[in-house]
Formats: structure tokens, C-alpha cells, sequence
């Protein structure tokens, strides 16, 4: 299935992008899609436990995902 | 109550406005700006950005929890993205209550709140040319030691 | 930093104003306004006296003490007099600062000293024609039952 | 002596004026200030021990007056 994943701030530089389209096998978890991301970022810049949220909303990593899902990869926030 | 990100400046006169009401003993206004220095770096500007409908669902969450926690519906929060300068306003909060205790209280609450969990970055642009994402885990971490 | 009894309508925006500077990242302003209800009683208005020259004194010696605790001089108090109607400002405190820590608790000392030891006294009028000097202190001693 | 007693908001009600110039013999204090106002108080509104101000200062009752001392009765204040 097609996870939609979004990088802000200084994770949208480890990536060079912004958003990226990624196919993961059914029942993936958010835990799944990390470990794909970190294969993408071998200079390891990306936190190794980043907080994420799907949907729009923060979620855990054991969160199973869902086919369109938008799982967003949140650097600290510095809101204020 | 209403909870906006925008990209124009801000204006609190218009939100201290927007939350009077004769039934309000105490209106508090929270002004954030952009200061000159910061972890001893002299700053030129600041360029925030945000995952805009995460950081309005966010924020309207934040406002109705503190008008529920602490009773009033006179809650304005406004932040603003984009490019700014030195002086200008980030983010403004008004609160009108009744009370005096409970509107520095939620003022408070919804400030820290934000700073918590609302999905805003920021990157500062120093006087000598470079520039940095801020990363308030890494200060506090610093700072504890 | 500056500390005033004025008779005309108090500007919360000219204080903003007043206290900003590049090195504050934060401003609090608090706005008391005259309510509707007080006490369960509905109000149509209050009456402000005050011994001027002391109270004056008394202002400018909380702002200082302000200024000097928590470590800011971007501090400005004004306290209007004589005959107010409802949702006008009778005192407005503003309060600027590097950090917003001790901006909300230097405006919070403030008011709460104000309300403590400044020669102002409110008269309030009532629906119902009536009015009354307020006693704050019956009023808590009340509270306490 | 001469001292002059102001007198703000419910007790400028109480003694129906808001200054009062008044003798008093060399060496008082506030309390024989106070207790010469008392008497002119028969009904007791004017609480026993009230707030007083010396030249614009809070000033305790055990506090010696000089001629031409300005001391003001001082109600529960209320600003805000």
C-alpha cells in the first residue's frame, strides 16, 4: 500500500524533499515506515526515535497504518 | 474563541478587541516577538514554517481545552509563519475572564501548551550570515547540564 | 519604566507600544476592565478615588521593585480615576521582557501589589441605583465561610 | 501642634469632610491622633485600628508626629 510520508524543518533537509511517496506491505506499523526512512538517511540524521503523526494527529510507533495514510515525521517543535 | 496561523502581521490591539466583554474583570494579551539575541547569537530574523493544518487542529485544541479548564470562551491565539524581523510579533494570545487568577493562568497554560505540541519550526538567521533550525530539546538539555 | 494616575481613557495599545524593544521576546499586557456583576450584584458603573500623590508613590515603588526582581525596565503601570462605565479599562499594566517566565510574573506581581497597598478606592454603582464603597477585605473574610 | 488629617472614600463619608486640620499636644503619636478622631466618631464607623499614612508613607500607630504632618486614614483599598 502508498503511505504518503512529510518532512518539515530540518528533516526536510536530511531528505532533500519535503514529501515522499513509499510503498509498504500491509500492516505496517509507523515503527515499519521509520526503519524504511532510516535506510534513506545513511548519514543517520534523522533521530532514531523522531515523534511522528498520521493524520494529523501525533501518534505511537506501534500505530498500524493504512493504505493513504500521511505519516509526518516532526522535528522538534519551536513554536512561540 | 478561534485559533488561526497566517501569514500576515499580527495584530493584537484587534485581538484584545476581540476578547472584551462586559462580563470580563481581566483581559490578558501575550505578545511573542523576535528578539535581537538568543543563546548568546545576535539574530537577524526568524523564518518559521509549520505543518499548517496539524498546527491549526493543534492549536484549536489547546484554546478549547483551556476555555473548558478554565472558563471562558474569550480566547484569541494567533501565530504567524513566514519571514520576520527583529521586533516583530511570532504570536499573540488574548484571554478575557472574569477573574485575573484564571486568565494569567490559561494565558500561561495555552503559551506552553503551544510550545509543547503545536507543529511550528523555526529557523533563526544570524548577524554573521549563517542560519539554524532551533531546537529547544538540545537548549533544555544544555541547559540542564 | 513609568507609573501614572490618569483621569482619561487608559491606551492598552500606546503601553504595547511603550514596552517593546528588540531584546524582549515577550510583552504582557493586562487590561481590568469594569464588569457587569460583582458579587452577584449587576454593576452599571464604579466611581475611582484615590490620595493621588501617595498612590503615585506607591505605583513607582512596585514598578521599581518589579524592574529590579525580575530583572527588566520595560515596565509601564496606568491606573485611571473618577467615573468609569462598564468594559472601560481602569488599570492597565504592561510588561516586557527577554523571556516570558518573568513577564507573567512580574505583571502578576504587580497587580497583585496594586491591589495590595495602592490608595485607590472604587465606588460601585448598581442596577438598582444603589451604590457602595468596596471592601475587599470584607469581601474575602466573607470568601473564607 | 497642628497636624492634618485626610480623610478618602467611605471615611471622607464618616466625618462628612475630607481634610480636618487638628492640635494636638508635642509628642503624639497616630494612636492619640486616632483616638481625638474617634471621639469624633460616636456611631464607630472608623474601625478600631484603620490604615494610616504618614507624608504619603504607610506608618505604624506607635510612629511620633511632627507639626505639620499629613496623616491620612486609609480605607481597605480596592484598585484594579
Amino acid at each position: 500500500m502508498t503511505i504518503t510520508a512529510l518532512f518539515f524543518a530540518s528533516y526536510a533537509d536530511v531528505f532533500g524533499r519535503s514529501q515522499l511517496e513509499m510503498e509498504v506491505p500491509t500492516g505496517s506499523t509507523v515503527a515499519d515506515l521509520l526503519r524504511q526512512l532510516h535506510a534513506l538517511d545513511p548519514e543517520r540524521r534523522l533521530p532514531p526515535a523522531p515523534l511522528v503523526a498520521v493524520n494529523e494527529r501525533y501518534a505511537r510507533h506501534d500505530q498500524v497504518l493504512r493504505p493513504g495514510d500521511e505519516v509526518a515525521v516532526i522535528p522538534p517543535v519551536a513554536g512561540g | 474563541m478561534r485559533a488561526a496561523i497566517v501569514v500576515t502581521p499580527l495584530d493584537p490591539s484587534a485581538v484584545l478587541a476581540e476578547i472584551a466583554g462586559v462580563a470580563n474583570g481581566a483581559s490578558l494579551l501575550f505578545v511573542g516577538t523576535v528578539r535581537d539575541v538568543n543563546d548568546g547569537r545576535a539574530v537577524s530574523g526568524i523564518e518559521y514554517t509549520t505543518y499548517q493544518s496539524m498546527a491549526v487542529r493543534e492549536l484549536e485544541g489547546i484554546v478549547a481545552e483551556a476555555a473548558s479548564r478554565f472558563g471562558t470562551s474569550d480566547v484569541v491565539v494567533e501565530h504567524r509563519v513566514g519571514q520576520l524581523t527583529l521586533g516583530e510579533a511570532s504570536v499573540v494570545i488574548g484571554v478575557a475572564h472574569p477573574h485575573r487568577a484564571e486568565a494569567y493562568e490559561a494565558s500561561r497554560f495555552i503559551i506552553e501548551e503551544l510550545k509543547r505540541r503545536v507543529p511550528i519550526w523555526k529557523r533563526e538567521e544570524y548577524v554573521d550570515g549563517s542560519r539554524e533550525w532551533v531546537d529547544p530539546t538540545a537548549t533544555r538539555a544544555e541547559a540542564a547540564r
